[in-house]
């Protein structure tokens, strides 16, 4: 994935509003990239024009040497909103499947990776529920679930644990990056938390709002094997310890 | 009980208000013709005169529920003189103009949310339609399908299927439209077809609208197969039986046939509102 | 057999009891033809259907039948049936008119629909202004029924004897409450039901026969209703299908009907003609656009000649 | 059959101006493809008019309706004011403003709601051919019986409308009033009217319409010797049927208006309603 | 705030859920209690429970001598929901007044305290706007100020700081504790991060689910005045460690 100068406005009734100013990035196949930075700075608009959902006003973008929108025609993303938006008239397991029936997955198939996925995100039992009857943090794993099942080559989450405790979190945060390595998926990653950017990501995006832009990439030079008390090893210290300068830096720019 | 305790009031109250409206309108002529013979009426005889006109101003209930009674009950259903008889030939034209009108509803919907041309030039000018006045129009309706060889059902249930296609139109538009951005760019994402999207995202979200416009357009059906039975000749239905009803001054037989279709229509209500229930709850999306 | 079908300028009742008889009683089949009666209403132009084709021959009032041959619908009149004109106003005594003279002030009912133009010639001749104001009268438009009467929001309404007459009559109010107008009395009478087809089909000489045999059969219907009154009120009431008339009120209206209908076989009289011309010629005015110069082959004596030739 | 060529030709081609034009989607082409697309009706009725030679007493063309309203235009002013201007926007006015009222009063007491919304959807049920002749003959031939029977027809859709909207309040916001311990006077105001305001405008749209039709089908039904119901009826006696027509295109162009100046002011008041901020 | 044995059941379609079943607890004037559990365990329904609008099934619950809904009527609560349920047709300072406006307060005071929170929350020129031209960080900031507008006693938040950066919260964690130690007010306030948890409160209530219950609660040793840097002392991480034990052990019954 390579952004070239990427420009987007928003036209709005006060003015243009500039979400990403001149954003340069390549993310390789097989990476896992976090983005980080105070709210409003670009991270869901980024994410966003990625998946061909926002066309950028400026600048070049490809996906696998496609144009997003042909990447999308090709099905190559999962994307975890920043809300769960689950559709309600579909119980949860429904949901899921959802996906997998637009793309032609067998019947047998879809319940199978169904179940598969409920038991990834902790959810086994709860498939038959209807959204409404699940508390947030359950609907944002089944939201998680849905874009897991179908095992597109890009998995773009935004906030995806925001509504979790850290137990539950850190779990999480296991199995996700268990599946990565399994499946080699590149994955772009939204998240307000330092330690979870910095013990998921090879390489952490921090973003700066007002015009929205990136002020800093970190290369993580963790392994790829990670276990979860890496988080007291004085690397990672190190390395959170430079997303919260540059974090800092951003902050500092706006007063 | 609990349910049934606030409508007998309201009703009545109804009841009670009525009475005493229809003494108050119906006095005036008993004094008058108590004036033309010369005679003084007592309070008493007053009100009891106010009751038992042949034709008053506003027939009381127990004359309308006669009125109803005989109709409905105190004839052979097969009989022209039978509400039940004249209730079923108003009743089919309600029902094709019905299914008409809501197709045609919807699938001018579902071309409008998926073609910008037809949005634009079509919503504007199907709100003009609704302001034409169908009772103007609907003599020329039927002598136009006359001469084109179409009698009978048909030219009643288009006029009660241009009534029923407008909240069909608009409800579904709007409908059609709830899913929130979220929602479409989940579709997107998944780079679902157009066909996809409507089958699993457009039409489960309208489903609520749907329902709420078809029980406004059932209605409307009604009130279309009504008003296209006046033109048709006046023969039957309860259209006519309304029309002969007043030309003849009869107004308990007006009041009469008036409730019938009030009945019919909140019966044809009530079993939209059924089938809502059933779908919403077979769609999880009752409570 | 022959297909023919009528369209009637109002709903079913003794007003028509001929045709009804006529068909009841077999006289059409009698001339080898299939006739569909198709009642009117209020919002039924007959002339409307015609021009659709929805008919081969309408009742109408000539007024009304002339003003369409103006519009470019050549409407004919093939025969007469009914002599006399029914159209009254009646007024309230008590509101004080007593003559013509005694209008200026008052509220009149009119009924329209192509119907209003006796009236306004009427007030032409009469020379009384239709705006309202102190001497002129407050025109409006009277819905279906005699209600404007009896409750008083009119002073005067338009009546046809043989029907809202007897319904003001029925409501308890005497003869001698009211005072009548009769237009054919006050000179501006207009010859009401006709028979009437489109110049076209009496270019078809199969077709004139066809209304030959259609008005004999009617005319013998008629003739028979005139003799047998209580039948033909009891053959109006099955002809009935919204099942709102009763058989007393036929009654009365056939014996008023068969007044007007007595005497005449059918065949148009020429000299009513030229007063119905006359008189609507006498007040041309925006109200009462109905003919604005002497039609042209507006009836004609061949259907009835034909018919009565037999 | 060789009729129907230019027909469909013309049906056609701008069909295909219009697609074309949509695509802009500016304000001008938007008003644009909807004229263009009514101009091509216009023309097509014209042409069917006058290739299949319709009588004119059956469907006039265009043209002669256009000549028609040329030549009456005081007539159809005073026929408007008549109709629309005394008899249905007073009785708009009156039967809406009635029903908000009445929404709010009811609002308060689940008692009258559940009594009242029945009988009222029976109420709302009765066909206005069989209620016109009714108030005519209580309230008499001029405008106000007209503006009565549209009150009777606005007055419900406007009710159900107006208390499903002051229900349409969400569990939080209901919560947050009431941890603020707000009076009822004060969660009407600030929180009940402004969120019922998407439901009321949509009642006030459909019965824009309605008041229309309400008013012009209550003059068939006895009226003074003008209006645009009184004009139809005696013209469709007359036969003059572009007169007919005239009145009708001045109907539809005073009920889109009508509609249009509705919508205008919806979109001011519910800016912030999520169908509108797209 | 005294809870004697209070029992909260909801009754579903598919039997009783048991939000709260026995629990007690009491929260002396002035305090600063955390609640942390997983989702689901009742923290919301609770806090629920507290401020009237939920009622208890079983036990008793009483807010300054008072019922809950005494309290209510009195105002005392300032409470901020999980969402921030802004007035869409309102801007950011017309929301911020709006409790201004329902408890009386003058023209000029309501503009002088919205101006003062609007700071407070970091939003100072946002004012004008309307919630849904704001980020999903912002807004949330907007219905913290909201609560804080009409300074009540008790204070009430439900996750107030889930959409925010680390720096931004961080620095709201402060205002927060500034804020408290100016007016000595109650605070109940719920959260998923156990850093939180410990750095603001003086006592912390661990809550497990099915049914929902308290299985620890712990008092703060650490003193009133807490810097930032308070964080990286031992007796900060040794009671963040006791949270997250018992944190652990009600994952663990779930299991
Ligand atoms: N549809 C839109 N119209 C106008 N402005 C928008 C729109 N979407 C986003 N913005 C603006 O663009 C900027 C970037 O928004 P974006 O949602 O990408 O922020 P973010 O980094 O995801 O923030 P958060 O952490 O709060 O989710 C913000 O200033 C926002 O107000
Ligand atoms: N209105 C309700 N009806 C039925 N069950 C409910 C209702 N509200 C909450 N519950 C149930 O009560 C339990 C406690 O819910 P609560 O919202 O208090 O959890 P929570 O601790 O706030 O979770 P989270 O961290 O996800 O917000 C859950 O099992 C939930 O499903
Ligand atoms: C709207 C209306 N128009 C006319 C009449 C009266 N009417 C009844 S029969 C008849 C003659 C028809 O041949 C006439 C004029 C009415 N009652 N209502
Ligand atoms: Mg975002
Ligand atoms: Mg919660």
């Amino acid at each position: 994935m390579t952004a070239d100068a990427v420009d987007l406005t928003f036209q709005t009734a006060d003015g243009p509003v500039h979400a990403l100013k001149g954003v340069d990035l390549t993310i390789n196949r097989g990476e896992f990239v976090s983005f980080i930075g105070p709210s409003g700075c670009g991270k869901t608009t980024f994410l966003r024009a990625i998946a061909a959902l926002e066309t950028p006003t400026g600048g070049s973008l490809t996906v696998n040497g496609m144009t997003p929108d042909q990447a999308r025609r090709a099905r190559a993303y999962g994307y975890v909103f920043q809300a769960p938006g689950l559709y309600p008239w579909r119980t949860i397991a429904g949901n899921i499947a959802l996906p997998l029936e637009i793309m032609g997955f067998s019947k047998a198939d879809r319940r199978e990776r169904v179940e598969r996925v409920l038991g990834l995100v902790e959810l086994d039992g709860f498939g038959g529920k209807y959204p409404w009857q699940l508390s947030g943090g359950m609907q944002q794993r089944a939201s998680i679930a849905r874009a897991l099942a179908f095992d597109a080559d890009i998995l773009l989450m935004d906030e995806p644990f925001g509504a979790l405790d850290e137990i539950v979190r850190d779990r999480l945060n296991e199995a996700l990056l268990d599946l990565w390595a399994k499946t080699g998926k590149t994955i772009g990653f939204v998240t307000h938390s330092i330690p979870e950017a910095v013990y998921l990501s090879t390489r952490i995006v921090v973003m700066s709002p007002r015009p929205g832009r990136i002020t800093d990439v970190i290369e993580s030079t963790l392994p790829r094997e990670r276990p979860l008390d890496i988080r007291d090893t004085p690397e990672f210290i190190a390395i959170a310890h430079r997303v919260r300068e540059g974090l800092r830096a951003g902050h500092a720019d706006e007063a | 009980m609990s349910r049934a305790a606030p409508i007998l009031t309201v009703l009545l109250a109804i009841v009670v208000i009525w009475y005493l409206a229809a003494i108050g309108m119906n006095a005036q002529w008993a004094q008058d013709q108590a004036a033309r013979a010369g005679t003084e009426l007592s309070t008493q005889a007053l009100i009891a005169d106010t009751m038992t006109q042949d034709r008053p101003v506003l027939p009381t209930p127990h004359q309308v529920a006669v009125g109803l009674w005989d109709g409905l009950a105190g004839q052979a259903i097969t009989s022209k003189r039978s509400l039940v008889w004249h209730g079923w030939v108003t009743l089919a034209a309600t029902l094709a103009g019905f299914g008409i009108g809501s197709a045609a509803g919807i699938l001018l919907a579902i071309g409008i949310v998926h073609d910008r041309a037809m949005d634009q030039s079509v919503m504007p000018w199907a709100v003009a339609s609704q302001t034409v006045p169908i009772l103007a129009i609907a003599p020329m309706v039927i002598v136009v399908f006359a001469s084109a060889g179409v009698t009978g059902l048909l030219p009643k249930a288009i006029i009660s299927a241009w009534l029923s296609f407008f909240p069909v139109l608009v409800g579904m538009v709007k409908g059609l439209r709830t899913p929130d951005a979220m929602q479409l760019d989940l579709m997107r994402s998944w780079s679902a077809s157009r066909a996809q999207i409507f089958w699993r995202l457009r039409l489960p979200s309208a489903m609520p609208y749907l329902f709420a416009s078809l029980k406004v357009a059932i209605a409307a059906s009604l009130v279309g197969a009504i008003v296209g039975e006046l033109p048709a000749g006046a023969t039957s239905g309860l259209g006519a039986r309304l029309l002969s009803g007043s030309y003849y001054g009869q107004t308990i037989q007006i009041w009469s046939a008036l409730f019938t279709a009030a009945a019919l229509a909140a019966i044809l209500v009530a079993a939209v509102a059924l089938v809502e229930r059933i779908t919403l709850r077979r769609m999880g999306l009752a409570r | 057999a022959d297909d023919l079908t009528l369209q009637l300028k109002w709903v079913t009742q003794a007003q028509f009891a001929g045709y009804y008889v006529a068909l009841d009683k077999g006289f059409y089949e009698e001339e080898d033809l299939n006739v569909t009666i198709k009642p009117g209403g209020p919002d039924i132009a007959p002339e409307q259907v015609i021009a659709g084709g929805g008919a081969d021959v309408i009742v109408d009032w000539m007024a009304a039948a002339l003003a369409a041959r103006e519009k470019g619908l050549p409407l004919v009149n093939i025969a007469q049936p009914f002599k006399q004109g029914g159209l009254q106003l009646t007024c309230l005594k008590e509101t004080g008119i007593e003559t013509p003279d005694d209008f200026p002030g008052h509220t009149l009912g009119v009924w329209f629909y192509g119907n209003e133009y006796p009236f306004y010639a009427w007030m032409a001749k009469l020379g009384v202004p239709t705006e309202g104001g102190e001497d002129g009268v407050t025109v409006l438009k009277q819905g279906f029924n005699v209600d404007p009467l009896l409750q008083k929001q009119a002073d005067c309404i338009s009546v046809m004897t043989y029907n809202e007459y007897g319904q003001v009559l029925d409501a308890g109010i005497t003869p001698d409450q009211l005072t009548t107008f009769n237009y054919l009395e006050e000179g501006v009478g207009m010859l009401e039901d006709g028979l009437y087809v489109v110049e076209s089909s009496l270019e078809d000489p199969e077709m004139v026969d066809k209304l030959a045999r259609f008005v004999r059969a009617s005319m013998k219907g008629w003739k028979y209703a005139e003799e047998n009154p209580d039948e033909a009120a009891q053959i109006v009431i099955d002809n009935d299908e919204t099942g709102a008339q009763t058989l007393e009120h036929q009654q009365y209206m056939m014996g008023e009907v068969a007044k007007l209908t007595a005497g005449s076989d059918g065949t148009l009289d020429e000299a009513a003609y030229e007063e119905t011309v006359a008189t609507l010629l006498s007040a041309i005015s925006p109200e009462n656009p109905a003919i604005t110069k002497e039609p042209e082959g507006a009836w004609t004596h061949d259907v009835t000649d034909a018919a009565l030739a037999q | 059959m060789t009729n129907a060529v230019p027909i469909l030709a013309l049906w056609l081609g701008t069909w295909g101006l219009n697609a074309w034009l949509a695509r802009f989607d500016t304000r001008a082409t938007r008003f644009l493809v909807a004229l263009i697309f009514g101009l091509t009706m216009l023309i097509l009725w014209e042409m069917i008019v006058r290739l299949y030679d319709v009588p004119s007493v059956i469907l006039p063309a265009p043209s002669q309706i256009a000549d028609s309203i040329a030549d009456h235009p005081r007539l159809l002013w005073g026929d408007f004011v008549q109709t629309i201007l005394k008899g249905a926007l007073s009785g708009w006015i009156m039967g809406a403003g009635a029903a908000v009222i009445v929404a709010i009063l009811i609002d308060r007491s689940p008692f009258l709601q559940r009594g009242l919304l029945p009988v009222g959807n029976f109420v709302a049920a009765l066909p206005i051919v069989g209620i016109a002749p009714i108030l005519v003959m209580w309230f008499g031939f001029d405008w106000q019986s007209k503006a009565a029977v549209v009150v009777v027809m606005v007055f419900f859709p406007v009710l159900v409308n107006m208390i499903a909207g002051l229900a349409d309040t969400n569990a939080l916001q209901r919560d947050q009033m009431a941890t603020w311990s707000a009076g009822y006077w004060q969660s009407l105001l600030k929180l009940r009217l402004p969120a019922a305001m998407p439901f009321l405008f949509n009642g006030l749209k459909i019965t824009t319409t309605l008041a229309l039709i309400g008013a012009i089908v209550a003059e068939f039904f006895g009226s003074p010797t003008h209006g645009m119901g009184f004009r139809i009826s005696t013209a469709v006696g007359q036969l003059d049927l572009p007169l007919v027509w005239a009145e009708i295109v001045v109907a539809a162009i005073a009920g889109s208006l009508f509609y249009g100046i509705v919508a205008l002011v919806e979109r001011r008041v519910t800016f912030w309603h999520p169908s509108r901020r797209t």
